[in-house]
């Protein structure tokens, strides 16, 4: 009894905010301008939530996101345009391409230890984007031109709850909790029999196949993808999301992706202020409230339904 | 075939010998302790016990199986737990998470079922839930079940830690100075717990122990070790008499200082 | 004295101002320097040799020295401390341009002595200067000890090595998981049975 | 051969840049195990203040590194008084203090760009003779330029200077004390804080140095400058062996010749990326760098 009711307020929770905007966008309510702002709070959700798996969850600084953000991008149009292959099957192309580079790189590097780890990550980063910069088939510097545009809300919106939904089942599983582990005491982790290395590989190349999957819905809104987007200035735009929502937060992460999307459309004429407000945010959070936002909490739907004392979720959900 | 068999374990950092062929043999259900000033070298035998370390030379064979080499996660894995003399604990993660994570290795499922969240998830789940509140209540930490580790008081952290060690189904469990920190109430408290321990998950202990009171007390055999040499083995009472040990200890008697 | 674990590092630690006391106060001729901070106390004359040594491996022993005096200004009278350290410790002036590092255990032993002795501390702490040594050494480095003190230096000594200890010490403090349980001249503790239960426990 | 030789040359001038750049990231790495990420921005910073010295104050391009190095000083204090004392402080863990310095870096770049404007400036000419000097060694010819020789005797002052301070000064003893055992530091009567500040101060005026020299060489300016450089240093320094003087010049000098080579004989596009992949490679074989040792870790 209680359980459907939980079910159906979940199901309510899913669906609305997907509903309602397709109604305004259906209605012709919202103008090109607040369309695309939308997109890129979707596409920064996704890429704050899949970087959080591995900085904030598992206690990995990766600077990298960007990088594979690229492959994903790269790959999911490059089959699209010139392969002429469905849009969902160049997307999760895309996301394992994506994933297969983060088992590439984290296999040799996830031994090196904290900032370390950084400085190799960011330098994958770059080296990805080196290559593309290098390889006429896919433009070169110039990038790619011309990708049909097919990121709808619908596509979108989809891929996104599969995001949150994968990450959240992850994380609140044993895999996930092996992570947290590393997090805590990599050491102490060993001696409870987790297997560190494969538990690191696991959240990089899962949070990689997020970031590619991001990486070619983004590419087929703009139409265009070049290099130069795929900077280490959007991993640390990515890494701001992160810190500010809270390193190990959900929540924290897909508030602090939307504010900053905000953000950056009011502010989109003031670029340099803006970075200089997320750079002051980001040092004041680190010796001020080290935890972000949301500290490692999250929102619970069965806990807030429980605090209206109307349902009963299952544990640990 | 002896639980433990450890032949010429020698180790050395940066040139300094830290352990120097130690040889030891540990029964099944053996309660053993293991003494020495600082610097002995004992949590070193330990993190070469644990796989932490690599030795320079020697084997170390458990249940027969020879485990030098093998990462920590296996030697665990086969049935080796171990606590630490500074205790880590996953300390932003709560008493029940602590216990939770330890069970990973037996008690699991996909990673597909993970992220599918397929059946066999909420089975497991529960049976992780049913064991974790058991060691809880068996450990006495159940009013704590919801707090974070590092915000437990002293005493609770360590017998967390021990329960976490539990967790990971252990035949032998090495405890780096259990009683550290604890006044004598705490420590003879300690000493009928470790008793009741042994016997309830039929395990067999090696510790290392400062406070000889508990070791004197509980332990079968003792091993003492000084600047990385055994130096002798043997009851309590024939560790407590052996001129070697009360040198180590106490250091020579000498009469060349006037007074 | 005391076994390992009985808080007598933390002791020396929190004289020297490198811990906080979370109750209590110290008395240093006569002055509350509870909580100040440890270059103050340098300047004051409490000087320590931490457990371990401690020296500075990559700086070489003549380094090691120098600062030692860091807070004295006058040239002429850091070299005069240096030399009246080598005249205690030949061998250091002997090592003086190698690094502090590739010394053997019992020289960087001589070295963080005489480096605090450059400080010309009124109170010397000694925190297990036994620890990791020979005993051929320990009884040098005991002497060189005793030696300080008739000198003038009042010094506090911590040690496992307890007959060693009480042979140079005038009185001595037993701690036992963070107490004092016993206390008295070093020549009564020297017979006492209790010592030995201290240490090793027993019936 | 000549071609290679000219390579090498032009290699040791901006190699002799990149080894500016890394001491300071290898003194401030050896004294408080922080990746100072910020350290590249100081050298824009810099590069600013001496095209400011020579263009508004009309000063000597002598008195404009002066400038340059008092102000980035100044400024390498400030970060580290600001930003990293309250973290370190508190003993924060160092995934904070790195993402504090990543923060550092991006306010420091984006206030350049507003205050300084995106635009790309040019230090006027003349300011350092630059007339190329044909040289035959043994039957090869090559050029170097009067501004490469002056780039290198630059270096070569600061480096003399630097030993000067480090292993003659109290102050430079005091850092390697720090360094080494901070706590036993401390027991010595040293003020550890102050010797962190010096240590930034230090390592700031050298990038500053490193930032006009570039200025120089590009003959631009720019408030994104810093970036490469500073990334490229920070490999020269863990090339070298992180926390070593002598590393990071050793470093700075093998990048400089490595990045001449590679633009020389392949492609300067493919320049940057092989710099990472060596960065990557010394970090999973000898991550200890050329001149560090391989310690075990202890447990």
């Amino acid at each position: 009894m209680a359980k459907g009711k939980y079910i159906f307020w979940r199901l309510v929770a899913l669906l609305l905010p997907y509903v309602l905007i397709q109604g305004l966008l259906g209605a012709g309510l919202i103008s090109d301008f607040q369309q695309i702002t939308l997109m890129m709070m979707g596409i920064n959700i996704i890429l704050a939530v899949s970087l959080n798996l591995i900085v904030g969850f598992t206690g990995q600084l990766a600077l990298g996101h960007a990088g594979f953000m690229a492959v994903g991008a790269y790959t999911a149009a490059v089959l699209t345009l010139k392969i002429h292959q469905p849009f969902l099957l160049s997307l999760i192309l895309g996301g394992l391409a994506a994933s297969l580079a983060g088992l590439l790189v984290g296999l040799p590097t996830l031994r090196l230890k904290g900032d370390y780890l950084a400085i190799a990550t960011l330098g994958f980063g770059e080296i990805i984007r080196g290559i593309l910069n290098n390889v006429e088939y896919v433009g070169g510097a110039a990038g790619l031109l011309g990708i049909p545009r097919l990121t709808t809300w619908t596509w979108l919106y989809g891929f996104l709850v599969l995001t949150l939904l994968g990450v959240m089942n992850f994380v609140n599983s044993t895999h996930g909790r092996a992570c947290l582990a590393i997090r805590e005491d990599e050491i102490a982790a060993e001696t409870v029999g987790i297997n560190t290395t494969y538990y690191k590989v696991v959240a990089f190349s899962l949070g990689d196949f997020f970031a590619g999957l991001a990486g070619g819905l983004y590419a087929h809104y703009f139409y265009l993808i070049q290099p130069s987007s795929f900077s280490f200035f959007r991993s640390f735009d990515v890494l701001v999301m992160v810190v500010l929502g809270g390193l190990g937060s959900i929540t924290g992460s897909v508030l602090a992706a939307m504010g900053i999307t905000l953000l950056n459309a009011l502010l989109q004429d003031l670029a340099e202020f803006r970075m200089i407000i997320y750079s002051l945010l980001l040092i004041l959070v680190m010796i001020f409230r080290p935890q972000g936002l949301m500290g490692r909490r999250e929102w619970s739907l069965a806990r807030w339904l429980e605090k209206r004392g109307e349902a009963r979720g299952p544990a640990g959900s | 075939m002896a639980l433990l068999e450890v032949e010429n374990l020698s180790m050395a950092f940066g040139g300094l010998m830290a352990l120097l062929n130690i040889n030891m043999q540990v029964e099944e259900g053996d309660l053993i302790g293991i003494i020495g000033p600082n610097g002995a070298g004992k949590t070193t035998l330990f993190n070469l016990l644990t796989g932490m370390y690599r030795p320079l030379r020697g084997s170390i064979r458990f249940r027969g199986q020879d485990i030098v080499g093998l990462p920590p996660h296996k030697i665990t894995r086969l049935g080796i737990a171990r606590t630490f003399q500074n205790i880590r604990l996953f300390g932003d993660l709560t008493v029940w998470d602590n216990i939770r994570i330890a069970q990973h290795w037996h008690r699991n499922y996909g990673l597909g079922v993970a992220l599918l969240r397929l059946p066999p998830f909420h089975r497991v789940e529960e049976e992780i839930a049913r064991e974790t509140q058991l060691l809880l209540e068996m450990f006495g930490l159940e009013p704590y079940k919801h707090e974070k580790a590092r915000n437990l008081p002293y005493g609770e952290q360590r017998r967390l830690e021990i329960a976490r060690a539990l967790a990971a189904r252990p035949r032998l469990l090495l405890l780096d100075e259990p009683a550290a920190g604890m006044n004598p109430q705490e420590t003879r408290e300690l000493m009928a717990f470790l008793k009741w321990l042994k016997e309830e998950f039929a395990l067999t202990l090696l510790l290392i122990e400062h406070d000889m009171s508990l070791v004197m007390g509980l332990c079968q055999r003792i091993y003492v070790l000084d600047y990385g040499r055994l130096i002798a083995v043997g009851t309590p009472e024939e560790v407590q008499n052996d001129p070697q040990v009360i040198e180590a200890y106490l250091g020579q008697e000498v009469n060349d200082f006037a007074p | 004295m005391g076994a390992n674990g009985a808080g007598k590092s933390t002791t020396l630690l929190t004289i020297a101002g490198l811990l906080k006391p979370q109750k209590g106060a110290i008395y240093y001729q006569g002055r509350d320097i509870t909580g100040l901070p440890a270059p103050f106390l340098v300047k004051e004359g409490i000087a320590l040799v931490p457990e371990g040594r401690r020296v500075f491996s990559r700086l070489t022993v003549r380094e090691n020295l120098e600062l030692g005096a860091y807070l004295v200004k006058d040239k002429g009278e850091i070299s005069a401390r240096m030399e009246e350290v080598f005249e205690r410790f030949p061998r250091l002036k002997e090592r003086q341009r190698q690094l502090a590092g590739t010394l053997s255990g019992g020289e960087q032993q001589m070295l963080a002595i005489g480096r605090a002795l450059m400080a010309r501390p009124r109170l010397l702490l000694l925190d297990e200067p036994s620890m990791g040594l020979a005993p051929m050494l320990v009884r040098e480095i005991f002497r060189i000890i005793q030696e300080i003190n008739r000198q003038g230096t009042t010094i506090l000594l911590v040690e496992q090595n307890a007959h060693m200890a009480l042979q140079v010490a005038q009185r001595a403090y037993v701690l036992v998981t963070g107490r004092i349980v016993l206390e008295g001249s070093a020549r009564e503790l020297l017979k006492s049975e209790e010592i030995r239960r201290a240490y090793l426990g027993g019936q | 051969m000549a071609g290679f030789l000219q390579q090498l040359v032009n290699g040791l001038s901006l190699g002799s840049i990149y080894a500016l750049v890394a001491l300071g990231y290898t003194m401030v790495y050896g004294i408080i195990q922080l990746i100072n990420f910020a350290h590249g921005d100081v050298l824009m910073v810099g590069a600013y203040v001496g095209f400011a010295a020579v263009v508004f104050l009309k000063l000597s391009i002598w008195w404009a590194f002066l400038l340059a190095m008092g102000c980035t000083a100044l400024l390498g204090i400030l970060i580290e008084r600001v930003a990293y004392r309250p973290l370190r402080h508190r003993g924060a863990p160092r995934l904070a203090a790195l993402i504090t310095a990543i923060g550092v870096s991006l306010f420091l770049e984006n206030s350049g760009l507003l205050l300084f404007r995106p635009e790309i400036r040019s230090y006027p000419p003349g300011l350092i003779l630059n007339r190329p000097l044909s040289i035959s060694l043994g039957g090869i010819d090559f050029t170097v330029t009067t501004f490469q020789v002056t780039i290198l005797a630059v270096t070569g002052i600061l480096l003399l200077f630097l030993q000067y301070i480090v292993y003659w000064t109290k102050t430079g003893k005091a850092m390697r004390a720090v360094a080494d055992d901070a706590d036993a530091a401390r027991l010595m009567g040293i003020d550890v804080d102050k010797t962190i500040s010096f240590t930034f101060a230090l390592g700031s005026a050298f990038a500053a140095v490193a930032g006009v020299l570039l200025g120089l060489y590009y003959n631009a300016i720019d408030p994104l400058m810093g970036i490469m450089p500073g990334l490229k240093a920070f490999i020269a320094a863990v090339l070298g062996g992180i926390g070593l003087i002598p590393g990071a010049v050793l470093g700075g000098f093998s990048l400089g010749f490595l990045e001449a080579l590679v633009s020389g004989y392949w492609s300067s596009r493919m320049r940057d990326p092989i710099v990472f992949l060596l960065l990557i490679l010394i970090l999973l074989f000898k991550p200890s760098g050329l001149l560090g040792k391989n310690q075990v870790e202890k447990v």
